[in-house]
């Protein structure tokens, strides 16, 4: 299951739906907003997609990651707009009968997520100023 | 023809929009599409050196081909996450 | 923080706590009842812990992926008692500025958990029959 | 001296109890200990190969000495998790 939103993520939910009898182990993997950045303070994240890309690599994530690994459940959640401090802006979780697959498959996930999904990230720091964030 | 360019992140702020249309020839590349983005909007050019290309929601190399109907996407070093 | 309670295990309270502004990157796991294992079908498990050798091994746990690894937050929860499927027996959060730290904190914490923490698992099996595991 | 050991899990049940005293010399070590144990619960055997041992809440080599005041258990191969 995929979903680009503007809401806080319930991982709550995520949790539930991941938890399947057929299951041994769920890693769940949250990336949160941190306050500093090589030394600067940031108040708040705000995320932009290019929706429509997005959506359509976070499936083939999902679908390469099914093919790699013995998933019982497999969500990438990423959530838009602004995102305050100590909140998740990505959520990635993964079911698997054995341990070893779900730290597998939620570290690739989150690894090539990064790399590939047209999704950026703007900081706004403390002194008010804010940037794009384009990492070469 | 006219093609439209998406923008997005920095690249869109710098153009202060989120789409471009650019006049290129029939059968042009995105090897075309990113000069004739380039002469519209210089001030992409910083943007440009690290960024990829997507035609219909994929990346693609600079040789690829596009039309009229292409739906075509400057894709600025991601950050999501 | 360590805790062995007969309880169902509260993950969105445990993300909460290891929600904080100094940390990038949450991973939880979860280890969860299986219904079949080597094709026999699981009613539940009951687990049996020697407490206080059991929290004292958890709280060494603890100290020790503190000295290596940046842990913001670093919490294991193993429940007690009868465990229904599906449901969580151990719950392990770590939070850490990086998230290479929290996958190999996390993966490094389970797999030293179930070879050193003083807690034994009961299969009761779908043909009424049960079992204590000792895997040699 | 009369020394007292913690079971858990199949050896408990074996046993059919949490804890038995067995008497051992002054200065005894693990090693006594186990052979007392399985005199006193000659059931314990089928455990004892794959089991360590704890004093005082640590593992302890079948060396340890230990004194009536010590905190003895038998620890089979563990599954929590």
């Amino acid at each position: 299951m995929i979903e680009l939103t503007n809401q806080p993520i319930d991982c709550s939910a995520l949790l539930a739906k991941a938890s399947r009898p057929e299951a041994g182990a769920v890693v769940l993997f949250l990336g949160t907003t941190r306050e500093l950045s090589d030394g600067r303070r940031t108040l708040a994240l705000n995320y932009e997609a290019y929706d429509g890309m997005a959506e359509k690599k976070l499936a083939d994530l999902e679908a390469e990651a099914r093919c790699r690994w013995p998933l019982v459940e497999c969500i990438l959640v990423h959530r838009l707009g602004r995102v305050p401090l100590a909140e998740a802006s990505v959520a990635i979780v993964v079911s698997t009968p054995h341990r070893a697959d779900a730290f597998a498959a939620g570290e690739w996930l989150i690894d090539t997520l990064k790399r590939d999904v047209p999704i950026w990230k703007q900081e706004h720091w403390a002194d008010g100023t804010s940037e794009w964030v384009h990492p070469i | 023809m006219t093609v439209r360019v998406k923008l997005f992140a920095a690249a869109r702020e710098l153009a202060g929009a989120s789409e471009v249309a650019v006049e290129v020839c029939d059968g042009a590349t995105l090897v075309d599409i990113e000069r004739a983005l380039l002469a519209a909007i210089p001030a992409v050019e910083r943007i440009l050196p690290h960024a990829r290309w997507a035609v219909n929601a994929e990346f693609a190399t600079s040789d690829a081909a596009v039309n009229e109907q292409s739906e075509i996407a400057l894709i600025p070093p991601v950050s999501g996450g």
